[in-house]
């Protein structure tokens, strides 16, 4: 690196949009909710996690329908449009229970799993990818053996396993799918660590006398953040899918506890027969995963703008 | 070279057995095979019988340490549930998978290459556009749940596939989309990332100089780069078809490594489990170096190694 | 020069980009010039100010969101204008004009090899059969001096080094015997030696074979090796263009002036006259100009130059973009060569009597790398056997090429880099035995890369407060205090305090760099090449500031540097490294007029100086 | 290829939901091996499928000479698949492998608890004699001992018994093609099939056995017409299928109860709550098996409230009853303590449905369950090792038409599925074992089911009934004891074929034009 750099210092910040002079001006944090305001992708996809987040918390305390209320003798009622009744607008399922209600719920638990096992796969992931990145070497290997060992495991088979061994519950769930979803919390966190190392604000971090520990949470750690937030919207989205997998492989949710994946596969009988059952939970999980999908992309593209790739 | 494939093969080994004596563990401390094995209305003394016989009573470490000196010399057990040689077992249940795997990876480079290709040539044109939605919308979609709506709308509204089975070609084409499309978002994303990079290159900026233009200039000039990520991610996601076709397989009932997988954790088969997940994590293992193999055949840079 | 078919005529181009946010941005806003057969022009400027953009424009390689207007562009009697893009590609991209870039690492194919690159120039559209191109390959090869041809051409571009890929690139440029070449910086990724002979080559080259050359720069020494006329560029127009030789004789622009006075001279003996920074920074190409881009950077601004933007003036052989008349601007030029002058910092007593306040005997410093989780591990010997002493009050330069081992020393000399053998002394002792804390209040660095120096969620007040942070000086207020001293010491107005890295310029990151490794008051710099990363004219500002700080607080600085014009302006002390290893040290002025080592005579020749030859 | 229609290529489609890995009866217990074997074996006597009395079947005739000496003699002329002719020497041969104890098989293990030896006394006629007076004798001859061919289990002098897990030599209506482990079996009829059987020589030239394991695709099997004959259907489903005009449906008994287990014994906790028989009594009181036997089972499946199958010889049906009453419940959960109710964890490894509907119950009388549905190995591990306080069981008898088989098994000392470690109920069982007196039997086993009620250690529920979705154009006889015998199928030209034109239309959207 004898040579003169001369690039353009606006240009070697970072793709495209900070060239306007008139945005130089403004702080990062300005600068973000420009861009962010911009993304059609984010706004759409947060928009829809929000309602989705809303109608999940808000929506089981103001409707008047109960989610586990079995009523056996109005079992598989079909929804107001195939000549149902209001009094279950979405029908119901095997058991009588209300249908609408069930959704609302299931949202309730995709979220919940979704966000606490992707706040564990990232708590893993981040403490190991961090370490291997900062410290190199013997950690380094140690880590990649791990990781290669994790990428190779058939994970919905030992998912599987676990779930028996365990026993399922959400606690269970959540830990399985966190348990066994951190690769790529790993591999960015280790690879962005292992290139901040190099900078100079950490040798000078270093040279002004700051403890590693300092450095780890003052210089190395906030500069992740962004990053973090991407994977973890994005592993949430992950996440999502896998509780839905599982519970439709039968070694989720358990019922009467209702999960999406776990409704499909309910359904799944008498998807010929009474199709909204499967119809209804998968669109909700589309809808769903696809939000959280947008605004993960949405946020890679407005955080880290170099990331995009 | 040779001596790296060496190194190789120790690690996918090494993995195998780690991973495999999760596997293990997991099962032994879940399920009783012995009952699994006696069924449903089976008597007591049968299980007990069972356990004897298949030498389940011993310390799991002598099942464990027993288990990976037979499969160093070769001998890959008996299945308790099968009655089967494990060996054939898995060759059996094999080419099922080993065929769902490569047409679901030919409709992923079929869909996602040109689809990223196309975007990657026009960024923010229409094309972009459509192949971003395709994959926002293949990543948000269950695929199980796919799976299940391509059964209704393909095989019996329409009639043009069989429904479940594996028995001609025919039953592999639903499979093999459903599970070929969730590959399809990284792959294509990586496709249109890898050459949108390739692009703005400073090789590529000296072959526009030379004359190069469009289509060569893509194909001549971009490709070979931007499809070194393309192959890690490739091989990961093959690696992932076989040991992850267990839903796939599961709805469209296909008898193969994944459905052999599911029976045998459910039935509590240990040999049988254990050397699927052994062969999974080797086949994983294996099927990243052959990617750096070709990457190494594609990129002279990465031959240094 | 031939008046009636000159080879390439370009008038009146602009370029206009839209950003991604919809902003209109001109980074070339009417650029006139004209190339006769054979003839070589030289473009120099500052980072931005559309050298590059000049050049892809007339190749037709102008990112997707840009749009190119001229009144004119013609190669020979061909108009660029009204031609298709393909047919451009087919009869004029790599065919008539041959075009050389600045990175020789990344502009060729890493996947294919050297003589597939080759020969596909002269075979795209039926240009040529591979075969004949495949003999020329190697005739020019042979040429361009890249010994065994025949062997490379079934070589890799990573299996040669930088210097023989450049020389492929000219090969490959010339192909299909363009009649004119353009080579955008082909100089500046390359150490000092190679680019002294890669010049040199592309000169013969030239008139041997009567090409029309444009040779692009931002080094104005460069350029002056290869080329006849040259043209100033700054903020997307020519300011001046003229003969190499009157251009650099007598300038007429201002910012032609600063530039000749703001780079340091090789040539001339330690302790000269200050350098005549030209204060402030290149202005961003969003505004809207309605004046002279210059005005903000100009002694002799006054109120004709904000009405609108002077047009180009002509004066001899000269042309200049100023409303001031040349006889004017001559003499202020020659007058401002004595009086703007400001004393050189008065020589500080170096004190050689104590131990040196660092040093590092017989140090060598090996790295092992191992690729993968199973590769197999190989070594480097970055560092080998090196003794070097930094006593107090002097200014000890490191220079020798890229890889020789110079940032290694100094990070063991700061701490950073345990070495394999020998010890590294501070004050005589082990280094060891001093807590990073106690080292840090006498010795703080100052990086090459102001980009990655500075942690970029900080604002400046907080990056610069830092230490104090650290070392638990003092509250929030009277740090707050502090800050704002050095802030002023090195020149940053009060207002950055609360920005961001990213809403500044590279230089002025750099002071707030120097602020940082002030703070703590210590009594060394370690400067890792602080101004490589800056413009000249920003790079004198820094070296200006380094010699006021000197005087004032009495540092002792370890510079490490690459650009001997600097070190010949700078130290007192120069060792030059080659490999790991000194291979020779001593005073300043005794290395520059009587080298004894064969490198550091060959460094000493690469030195291209503008004025050496008008003088 | 697939089939549109089975009568066309006269092969019958089958679906099971567990897959068939292994064609050897002799070592395996589950139904589906049962079905097979019904299929490929012959045995020495046969259940008849409506009267459920044993009969001769290999046998000619046969005679006890007393209570433990049985002489059989075999018919002339029975061929092997492979062309060979039937002997006494065969049968010695699979009695004498099947006593002894090394060779560890497995469906009829405990044949040698009640058969001493078997010896050849005539030229046809071999002599069986018993330890003690078995009153099961026939029914384990008729159902778990398939007549192999002398050295079966010999290959290369060396006992292999896996010799027949893949190639089967049998002596039943049908032989096998192929078979593909886990997921096919190809059978096709054996013509040389000695005339008089009482099975009868089938008419259907093949059946293909698919291993289908989930509904969703064996409907869909059944609705694109490649699949011709469903058992075990769940109501629903087969509700479903019969009303889409695709299929009929049939129902009919099976020998299958369920019941729900109790820790009556304290397994799980010296003190759980199960233990106190108030509380085991409002668990029978609380759950409301009418509801869930017309919503969730259907049509077929009848309540009971003893622990057995009424149609079994000796299921006392005059015992205790414990009505639907969810306020008794209540009232007898406040009585012993547990005013509010106490956690429960309710296993359950079949009928989810169901499982939650009694969850749910049980709920409502204020017990807080907590409902988990595994698989069976998981459960029964679970059960051994004593931490199941309460689990949804079912019992098939092995399809045999006497309690013996369902106390036997459920309340012997030794069994984990003996939650009550009732000695007095052990006690009466075992007397009743070593009896051919029928009516000492019955009396004790009237007894114990008598007990077992009393003490509430089981809330029986129900008689499973037994669901088949079959081609509209296939006759099959549906037999009362729940096990088909698919050599009795046909295909039918009468009136019903009008459902033949499925074979051209196979869409769902056409059941509105029916
Ligand atoms: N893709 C782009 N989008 C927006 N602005 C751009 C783009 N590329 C270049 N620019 C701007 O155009 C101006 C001219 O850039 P150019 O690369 O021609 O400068 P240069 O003189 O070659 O500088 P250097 O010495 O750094 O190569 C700069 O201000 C730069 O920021
Ligand atoms: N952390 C490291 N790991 C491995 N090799 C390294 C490391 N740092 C430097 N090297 C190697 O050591 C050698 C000397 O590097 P160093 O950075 O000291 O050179 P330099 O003279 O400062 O070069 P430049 O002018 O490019 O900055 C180089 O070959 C470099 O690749
Ligand atoms: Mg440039
Ligand atoms: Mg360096």
């Amino acid at each position: 690196m004898s040579s003169i750099d001369n690039t353009l210092p606006e240009r070697q910040t970072s793709a495209g949009v900070e060239h306007t002079e008139s945005l130089i001006t403004l702080t990062p944090r300005q600068l973000l909710h420009r861009r962010a305001f911009s993304h059609w992708g984010l706004i759409i996809g947060t928009l829809t996690v929000i309602a989705l987040v809303l109608l999940a918390v808000v929506g089981p305390l103001v409707l008047p329908f109960d989610a586990y209320a079995q009523e056996l003798a109005g079992r598989l009622q079909p929804p107001v449009w195939a000549g149902g009744d209001w009094a279950h607008p979405l029908g119901t399922d095997h058991l009588g229970r209300d249908y609408l209600a069930r959704l609302l719920i299931g949202a309730r638990i995709s979220l919940t799993v979704g966000f606490f096992a992707a706040t564990l796969g990232c708590i893993i992931g981040v403490t190991l990818g961090v370490c291997a990145g900062y410290f190199g070497g013997r950690i380094d290997q140690a880590v990649s053996y791990l990781l290669t060992c994790q990428l190779a495991l058939p994970q919905i088979l030992l998912a599987m396993a676990l779930v028996f061994l365990i026993g399922p519950s959400i606690y269970v769930v959540i830990g399985v799918i966190g348990v066994l979803q951190w690769s790529y919390f790993l591999v960015v966190t280790r690879s962005a660590v292992m290139r901040i190392r190099e900078l100079d604000y950490i040798a000078s971090a270093k040279t002004i006398g700051s403890s590693t520990r300092s450095i780890f949470w003052h210089e190395v750690l906030p500069n992740l953040r962004s990053q973090i937030i991407v994977i973890f919207t994005i592993e949430m989205g992950v996440a999502i899918l896998s509780e839905a997998a599982l519970s439709f492989l039968g070694v989720g949710i358990q019922s009467p506890t209702p999960s999406w994946g776990l409704m499909i596969s309910e359904g799944r009988q008498s998807m010929f027969f009474n199709p909204w059952l499967t119809i209804l939970p998968g669109i909700a999980l589309f809808l769903l995963v696809m939000g959280v999908n947008l605004m993960g992309d949405g946020m890679r593209d407005v955080l880290t703008p170099e990331g995009r790739h | 070279m040779l001596r790296f494939a060496i190194r190789r093969l120790l690690l996918a080994l090494a993995v195998g057995f780690t991973v495999s004596l999760a596997a293990f563990l997991a099962l032994q401390l879940a399920t009783d095979p012995a009952q699994a094995i006696a069924g449903e209305d089976a008597e007591p003394a049968v299980v007990e019988q069972i356990r004897i016989e298949y030498g389940l009573d011993r310390p799991l470490v002598t099942q464990y340490v027993d288990w990976i000196g037979n499969v160093v010399q070769g001998n890959f057990g008996e299945s308790f549930y099968w009655h089967q040689s494990v060996a054939d077992l898995i060759l059996q249940a094999a080419p099922t998978t080993l065929k769902l795997a490569t047409f679901s990876i030919l409709v992923t480079i079929l869909v996602a290459i040109p689809l990223g290709a196309l975007a990657a040539m026009r960024p923010n044109s229409w094309v972009d556009r459509l192949a971003l939605s395709v994959s926002v919308s293949a990543q948000a979609i269950p695929n199980f749940w796919l799976g299940l709506v391509v059964i209704v709308i393909f095989s019996v509204h329409l009639g043009w596939f069989p429904v479940a089975g594996d028995r001609t070609l025919a039953h592999f084409v639903l499979p093999a989309f459903v599970l070929g499309m969730t590959s399809v978002p990284a792959v294509m994303r990586l496709t249109r990332a890898g050459l949108l990079e390739a692009f703005e290159a400073d090789y590529i900026r000296t072959a526009r100089a030379k004359g190069f233009r469009g289509y060569p200039l893509l194909k001549k000039q971009a490709l070979r780069n931007a499809m070194l990520p393309v192959i890690s991610v490739l091989a990961v996601q093959l690696g992932n078809k076989l040991g992850g076709a267990i839903i796939t397989e599961a709805v469209f009932s296909m008898r193969g490594l994944g459905r052999l997988a599911v029976d045998s954790i459910q039935g509590g088969d240990i040999p049988t489990v254990q050397m699927l997940v052994f062969v999974f994590a080797m086949t994983f293992v294996l099927l990243t170096f052959i990617a750096d193999l070709i990457n190494a055949w594609i990129d002279p840079r990465l031959r240094l190694r | 020069m031939n008046e009636h078919a000159p080879l390439l005529r370009v008038e009146n181009l602009s370029i206009t980009l839209k950003t991604p946010s919809g902003e209109q941005v001109q980074p070339l806003r009417g650029v006139n010039f004209e190339l006769s057969r054979g003839e070589a022009l030289g473009i120099v400027g500052e980072s931005g100010s559309g050298k590059s953009m000049s050049m892809l424009a007339l190749m037709g390689l102008l990112p997707s969101n840009a749009r190119r207007d001229a009144d004119s562009l013609k190669l020979g009697d061909k108009d660029l204008l009204q031609i298709e893009d393909t047919t451009f590609a087919r009869e004029i991209a790599g065919k008539r004009i041959g075009m050389i870039f600045q990175e020789p690492m990344t502009s060729l194919n890493p996947v294919y090899t050297i003589g597939r690159q080759l020969i596909e120039t002269a075979t795209l559209y039926g240009r040529g059969t591979a075969r004949a191109a495949r003999a020329r390959a190697i005739e020019l090869l042979n040429r361009v001096g890249v010994p065994e041809p025949e062997l490379r051409l079934d070589q890799y571009p990573h299996q040669l080094s930088g210097g023989l890929r450049q020389r492929v690139m000219i090969a490959m440029a010339l192909m299909n015997e363009p009649e004119l070449i353009i080579a955008d910086e082909p100089t500046t990724a390359l150490d000092v030696t190679i680019k002294a002979q890669i010049l040199d080559l592309l000169a013969d080259l030239q008139s041997e074979l009567g090409m029309g050359m444009i040779l692009v720069s931002h080094d104005i020494g460069a350029v002056s090796r290869a080329v006849d006329r040259i043209g100033v560029m700054y903020a997307g127009a020519f300011v001046e263009k003229g003969p190499l030789d009157d251009v650099f004789e007598h300038p007429l622009h201002p910012y032609t002036q600063g530039l000749l006075q703001c780079a340091p001279r090789a040539t001339l003996a330690h302790g000269g006259p200050r350098l005549g920074a030209i204060p402030g920074s290149v202005p961003s190409p969003f505004k809207r100009l309605t004046r002279c881009a210059f005005s903000d950077r100009c002694p002799h601004v006054h109120d004709a130059c904000y009405g609108s933007e002077p047009a180009l003036r002509s004066a001899g052989n000269q042309a200049y973009r100023c409303v001031l008349d040349a006889e004017q601007l001559q003499s202020d030029n020659d007058h401002s060569d004595k009086g703007v002058v400001i004393p050189h910092a008065t020589p500080v007593q170096v004190e050689h009597g104590d131990p040196p306040v660092l040093a590092l005997e017989s140090a060598s410093c090996v790295f092992t790398t191992r690729r993968g989780l199973l590769g197999r591990s190989k070594d480097n010997r970055a560092v080998d056997d090196v003794s070097i002493a930094l006593h107090g009050n002097e200014i000890l330069a490191i220079v020798g090429e890229s890889g020789s081992g110079k940032t290694t020393t100094a990070r063991m000399m700061l701490g950073l880099q345990q070495p394999t053998s020998g010890v590294a002394l501070f004050r005589g002792e082990a280094l060891e035995k001093s807590t990073p804390r106690q080292r840090a209040q006498l010795i703080q660095p100052v990086f090459q890369d102001p980009y990655s120096s500075l942690n970029p969620l900080r604002t400046v007040g907080d990056s610069i407060g830092r230490p104090l942070v650290v070392h638990g000086v003092g509250n929030r207020a009277s740090r707050r205090e502090r800050a704002l001293e050095i802030m002023s010491l090195v020149g940053l107005p009060e207002r950055f305090y609360n920005s961001y890295p990213n809403q500044m310029s590279g230089g002025q990151r750099q002071r707030v760099a120097i602020a940082r490794a002030l703070v703590l008051e210590p009594k060394v710099l370690i400067c890792d090449e602080p101004t490589s990363a800056l413009d000249i004219s920003v790079q004198a500002q820094i070296l200006n500031l380094l010699l006021d700080l000197r005087e004032r607080l009495g540092l002792t600085y370890l510079l490490i540097t690459h650009d001997l014009a600097v070190v010949r302006y700078f130290a007192t002390r120069v060792v030059v490294m080659k490999s790991g290893q000194i291979v020779e040290s001593g005073e300043t002025e005794r290395v520059y007029t009587q080298p004894t080592h064969p490198y550091t005579q060959e460094l000493l020749a690469s030195i291209s100086d503008p004025l050496r030859r008008s003088a | 290829g697939c089939t549109d229609d089975g009568s066309q290529d006269d092969i019958l489609d089958v679906a099971f939901q567990s897959q068939v890995s292994n064609l050897d009866r002799t070592f395996t217990t589950k139904r589906e091996y049962i079905i097979l074997s019904q299929l490929i074996d012959d045995f020495l006597f046969d259940v008849d499928p409506e009267t459920l009395k044993y009969e001769p079947l290999l046998a000619k005739s046969y005679e006890f000479i007393n209570d433990t000496t049985l002489d059989v003699t075999l018919r002339d002329g029975v061929k092997f698949h492979d062309g060979s002719t039937l002997s006494v020497k065969d049968v010695l041969y699979t009695y004498n492998f099947v006593l002894d104890p090394d060779n560890g098989a497995r469906a009829n293990r405990n044949v040698s608890d009640w058969l001493e030896s078997v010896e050849q006394i005539g030229p046809m006629t071999v002599r069986f004699h018993l330890s003690y007076p078995y009153p099961l004798a026939l029914r384990d001859m008729a159902v778990t001992v398939p007549i192999r061919k002398a050295g079966s289990y010999t290959v290369d002098g060396e006992l292999d018994k896996s010799a027949l897990v893949t190639r089967e030599n049998g002596l039943g209506p049908y032989e096998v093609v192929h078979f593909l482990p886990g997921r096919e079996v190809m059978l096709k009829r054996f013509e040389d099939y000695y005339d008089g059987s009482p099975k009868g020589k089938p008419a259907i030239r093949q059946i293909r056995i698919h291993t289908i394991s989930d509904w969703g695709s064996a409907q869909a099997g059944i609705l694109a017409g490649e699949l011709d004959w469903l058992y075990n259907v769940p109501g629903d489903i087969a509700r479903n299928l019969d009303a889409s005009g695709y299929a009929k449906r049939l129902v009919g008994p099976s020998m299958r109860i369920g019941f729900l287990q109790l820790d009556a014994a304290g397994l799980t906790g010296e003190n759980a709550p199960l233990t106190d028989l108030r509380v085991r009594r409002a668990v029978n009181h609380a759950i409301n098996r009418q509801s869930i036997v017309e919503n969730l089972v259907g049509a077929g499946a009848s309540l009971i409230a003893t622990s057995c199958n009424p149609v079994q010889f000796g299921c006392e049906t005059d015992v205790q009853r414990y009505p639907y009453d969810p306020r008794k419940a209540r009232e007898l959960l406040t009585e012993a303590g547990y005013p509010d109710g106490f956690p429960l964890t309710l296993w359950a490894y079949r009928d989810p449905y169901v499982a939650e509907a009694m969850a749910q119950d049980l709920r409502d009388v204020g017990i807080d369950v907590s409902l988990r549905y595994v698989p069976l190995p998981v459960l029964n591990k679970a059960r051994s090792a004593g931490e199941i306080p309460a689990y949804f069981g079912t019992w098939g008898a092995g399809g045999t038409a006497d309690v013996a088989a369902t106390l036997s098994v459920m309340w012997n000392m030794n069994t984990d599925r003996n939650l009550a470690q009732d000695p007095l109920i052990a006690k009466l069982v075992a007397s009743a074992e070593r009896t051919q007196v029928k009516e000492t039997r019955r009396q004790l086993y009237s007894r114990a089911l008598k007990r077992i009620a009393d003490q509430a250690y089981w809330a029986p529920l129900y008689v499973f009934p037994q669901n088949y979705v079959v081609n509209k154009r296939l006759g099959f006889p549906v037999p009362s004891d729940g096990l088909p015998r698919l050599y009795l199928t046909h295909w039918r030209s009468d009136g019903d074929s009008t459902s033949g034109d499925r074979a051209s239309g196979g869409t769902v959207g056409n059941k509105g034009g029916n």
